[in-house]
């Protein structure tokens, strides 16, 4: 029996290429949602973006209705 | 006049001490007032003494299985109960003598004597009298824009074992008496309480926990208690569960502790009863009440950055509530003090502070339990690794205990883990230090731990939980 | 007919048996060869065994100070060394039948024997004898699609210093004599050196320790040396660094040992020598010449996710060349295999992989040293904690040695910590998560670490290095 689900997400990069900073989880998180971690700032030590970054993001997004975006 | 100051610190524990060093550091002119002694309960009559207590009856425990390690006693170890508390009260004074240092090196006013707030950014302060009985300082007046509540909590008293420090002692009662009762009652079975009790057992003294709730350290993880209680029960400790004191009679120069249980009442014998049934913060008669800074019981309110309601006015520590630990203490006087100089601070996460009991087994955990993340809604995977399985542990001849760790199946956070085990404190710090920094239970399972550690488990109590084991 | 596997993997160190559980878990029908005992050197004749010798040698150091902790000892604690040998081989007995309930639960057969690769997927075992000297398995030939060769290695022999297991012994000499040499002369002041030094000295053994190079324990960061170089005079351990050892003559029933200095030859009395220089990876009559598999040394050559050059060969562990770890075969061997199985895999940071050394005190270090991170060109900051000013450490009586730490200056990565005392080995656990987690000084600042322990020396150490020290 396996349960290797959630897999882990790598850490992506942005349009130039560079390593995209942000933790397991909110890499995690990000997937699940559909958010781009590309397009934020993250509020880590370091510009890491971390769960709470998401989570704003996320509420933001439902905030929103999809078709004004 | 009155010498006026960026901050003043009325209290000088883990919270107050430390929060004065880092705001000396960030450029605010400092002070701090301490009625008793630097380094408040922690250093004096908390943490570091009992855990130099703990250290002696660790060595004792061992001693009686020292020809386990191939090793010939000829003779006998005893313990010397005088001498143990003697040490004890060595370490404590040592650490007292360097935060002593640490104010001087950071340039921070020590005032020692009674603080009480006097509204408008003033602290009045008057003599007091130290533990050591020692009058302390003297009459004056400071000021400062910002003042720091840092005034710690004491043992709580329950109507029927009013404390004397004779027949019923607190815990500094316990530490610092030099004749050790042959037969103690323990009356509350929190960390405070789990740890005397093994340290008066291994001191030779017959040892009675009452718990009233259904199981000991009854704030850990259901697995945990049960596995403590089988340790102590082993080592021919006394506990007695969902049972309540109802008080105590002096005859024959013994007391007689009523005790209510499922079967009605019974009555224990003892020579002394600790009370070791929490500790309530120091709120009273420091000007609270004439500022209008709002309390809850015997908590003082405030926000995530220890901002009481009035302004200029914050607490931290021990006084601000649960859970009464140094290193909330500490880290909350940190952050409150970063916000005051204007630095970029992050708010605790409160589920981050871990919990340390430090008898043998030890006991150590962080985040959730299975109980609490079930009703938080989350839905859970479990792994569990017995230190029976770890070659360290069995190298170590202390095979006792486990890691339980708990993780989300969504995301793969880790929720919790609750140690019990032989260096089970040491432990934990991985766990916090990986929860802080968001990590999945992947991360886990790739840091290569070294072999044979007893840190391994952790991996592979991970590794069990995402139905992978290794070595179980 | 030849069974055929998924996988096959000859040699069941730690490298070998937990690759097959984890072959066996991914769904790969899975066998392993192995010519003497299940568990490799690390449980048979390496880390488990000596960890107990250690343990046993930790009690005896503790006992001579047995009054500090104000105990009183009446008469004397002596070690019985046949004894102390009998515990570790019992340790090492238990570990062992531990894999093999675990080759049996995961469903992997175990060919004993001798196995050699015979090309096309062929694997050829005959029969061979165990370190108990009994003949175990039987002439056959497996096959599969995938063979991981995780061999292990050997100690290293050099000529000046031929291993004949009585004069000169190997670790393996060293651990298993039920005879104590009154005076021992160690070779090589790496891991295996020191730890043999600290057990021997602790008991009754004369021990001298020789070291080529300028510094004993040559792999970790100077200042780690230089504090147990201090603590080892302090334990009367003789050490001699800088210094090579010719060989040695018999005469009168003792060894004289030729050793060559900046002063010129010296010679030492001795009982028996113990050569502990390193070890050689297992490549030879496995096959590798006939079926071209690349070597380089005795190290067999593999990309990142441990494929030979040749088609369905794999190699993990100490066969593979340094550094000659445990937990390295153990991780190694798992990536290996989940690539096989085609999981979503990444390669292991070599610079993630801890080293720890057992003596006391302790030491564990991961990542970059001080010179190694600035001749990589790192800017750096360097913080350091003594456990002097541990709270932890006074209550334990346990003070020696410090945590040091690097960070990288630009980003304020975690490059690397290096520990020296109590509990080094379990308090690396937490660096070596955090840098697989990316984390920067912040984040092990903010990381809630319980008090007292050990590991608020990390967070402590890291506070110096970012210019915010507490308690120093
Ligand atoms: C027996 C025991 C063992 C413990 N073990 C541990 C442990 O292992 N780990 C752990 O984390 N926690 C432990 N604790 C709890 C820990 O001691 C407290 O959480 C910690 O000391 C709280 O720090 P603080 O700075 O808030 O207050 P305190 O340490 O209580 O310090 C408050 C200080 O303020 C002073 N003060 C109070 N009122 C005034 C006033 N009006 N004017 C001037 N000065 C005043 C007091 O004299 C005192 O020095 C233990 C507690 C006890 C009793
Ligand atoms: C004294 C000592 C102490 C040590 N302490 C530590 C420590 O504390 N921590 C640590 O991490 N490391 C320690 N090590 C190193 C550790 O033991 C090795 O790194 C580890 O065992 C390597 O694992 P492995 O699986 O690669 O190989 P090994 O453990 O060497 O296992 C190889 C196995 O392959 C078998 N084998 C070899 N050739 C064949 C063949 N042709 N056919 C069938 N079987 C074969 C061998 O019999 C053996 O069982 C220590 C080593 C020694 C000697």
């Amino acid at each position: 029996v396996r349960d290797r689900e959630p897999e882990p997400v790598p850490a992506g990069t942005d349009s130039e290429g560079r390593r995209i900073k942000a933790s397991p989880l909110a890499r995690r998180m990000a997937q699940d949602h559909g958010v781009d971690l590309a397009s934020m700032d993250g509020s880590g030590p370091e510009g890491r973006i971390v769960r709470r970054d998401v989570e704003a993001r996320i509420e933001e997004g439902e905030a929103a209705p999809a078709e004004t975006k | 006049m009155a010498t006026t100051y960026d901050c003043v610190i009325i209290g000088s524990g883990p919270g107050g001490y430390e929060t004065a060093i880092r705001a000396s550091q960030l450029g605010l002119k400092t002070a701090i007032v301490e009625k008793n002694k630097l380094g408040g309960v922690c250093l004096n009559i908390g943490c570091i003494p009992t855990k130099a207590l703990l250290k002696s009856a660790e060595v004792m425990a061992e001693s009686k299985h020292i020809s386990d390690f191939g090793l010939n006693l000829e003779g006998e170890i005893t313990p010397d109960f005088p001498k143990v508390i003697e040490r004890s009260r060595g370490a404590a004074s040592q650490m007292n003598k360097g935060v002593q240092y640490l104010m001087r090196k950071n340039d921070i006013d020590v005032h020692y004597g009674y603080g009480r707030l006097a509204g408008n950014g003033t602290v009045e302060i008057v003599p007091s009298e130290n533990m050591d009985g020692e009058q302390v300082g003297e009459e004056k007046t400071i000021n400062a824009e910002h003042i720091i509540i840092a005034t710690g909590a004491r043992p709580r008293e329950i109507p029927p074992l009013p404390i004397d420090e004779d027949n019923v002692v607190s815990s500094t009662g316990a530490m610092t008496q030099t004749e050790r009762p042959d037969r103690l009652v323990i009356v509350g079975a929190g960390a405070i309480g789990v740890e005397f009790g093994y340290f008066y057992k291994h001191m030779g003294t017959d040892v009675t926990i009452i718990e009233v709730q259904d199981r000991i350290v009854p704030a850990e993880d259901a697995d945990v208690s049960k596995e403590l209680k089988r340790s102590f029960k082993k080592a021919g400790i006394n506990v007695m569960t969902g049972a309540m004191v109802q008080g105590y009679e002096e005859a024959d120069g013994a007391l007689k502790v009523e005790v209510e249980t499922d079967k009605g009442t019974e009555y224990i014998e003892a020579d002394q009863i600790l009370s070791a049934v929490g500790v309530v913060g120091n709120v009273e008669d420091i000007g609270l009440e004439e500022l209008g800074v709002e309390t809850n019981g015997n908590d003082i309110v405030v926000d995530e950055f220890y901002r009481t309601n009035v302004d200029g006015v914050y607490a931290i520590g021990d006084v601000t509530g649960a859970p009464w630990l140094a290193h909330k203490a500490s880290h909350e006087g940190i952050i409150c003090v970063e916000k005051i100089a204007g630095e970029d601070v992050r708010p605790m996460d409160k589920k981050n502070i871990p919990g340390c009991t430090y008898c043998q087994p030890q006991i150590a955990s962080v985040g959730y339990t299975e109980e609490q993340a079930e009703e938080a809604g989350y839905d859970i995977k479990v792994g569990k690794f017995p230190f029976k399985a770890s070659g360290k542990a069995a190298a170590l001849g202390h095979n006792e205990g486990f890691v339980k760790i708990i993780y989300d199946k969504k995301y793969g956070e880790l929720l919790g883990c609750h140690i019990i085990g032989h260096d089970a404190t040491e432990l934990i710090a991985e766990v916090v230090t990986a929860r802080t920094l968001e990590t999945t239970g992947h991360e886990i399972m790739e840091a290569i731990h070294p072999h044979p550690t007893l840190s391994e488990s952790i991996m592979e109590a991970t590794r069990a939980a995402y139905g992978e084991p290794i070595n179980i």
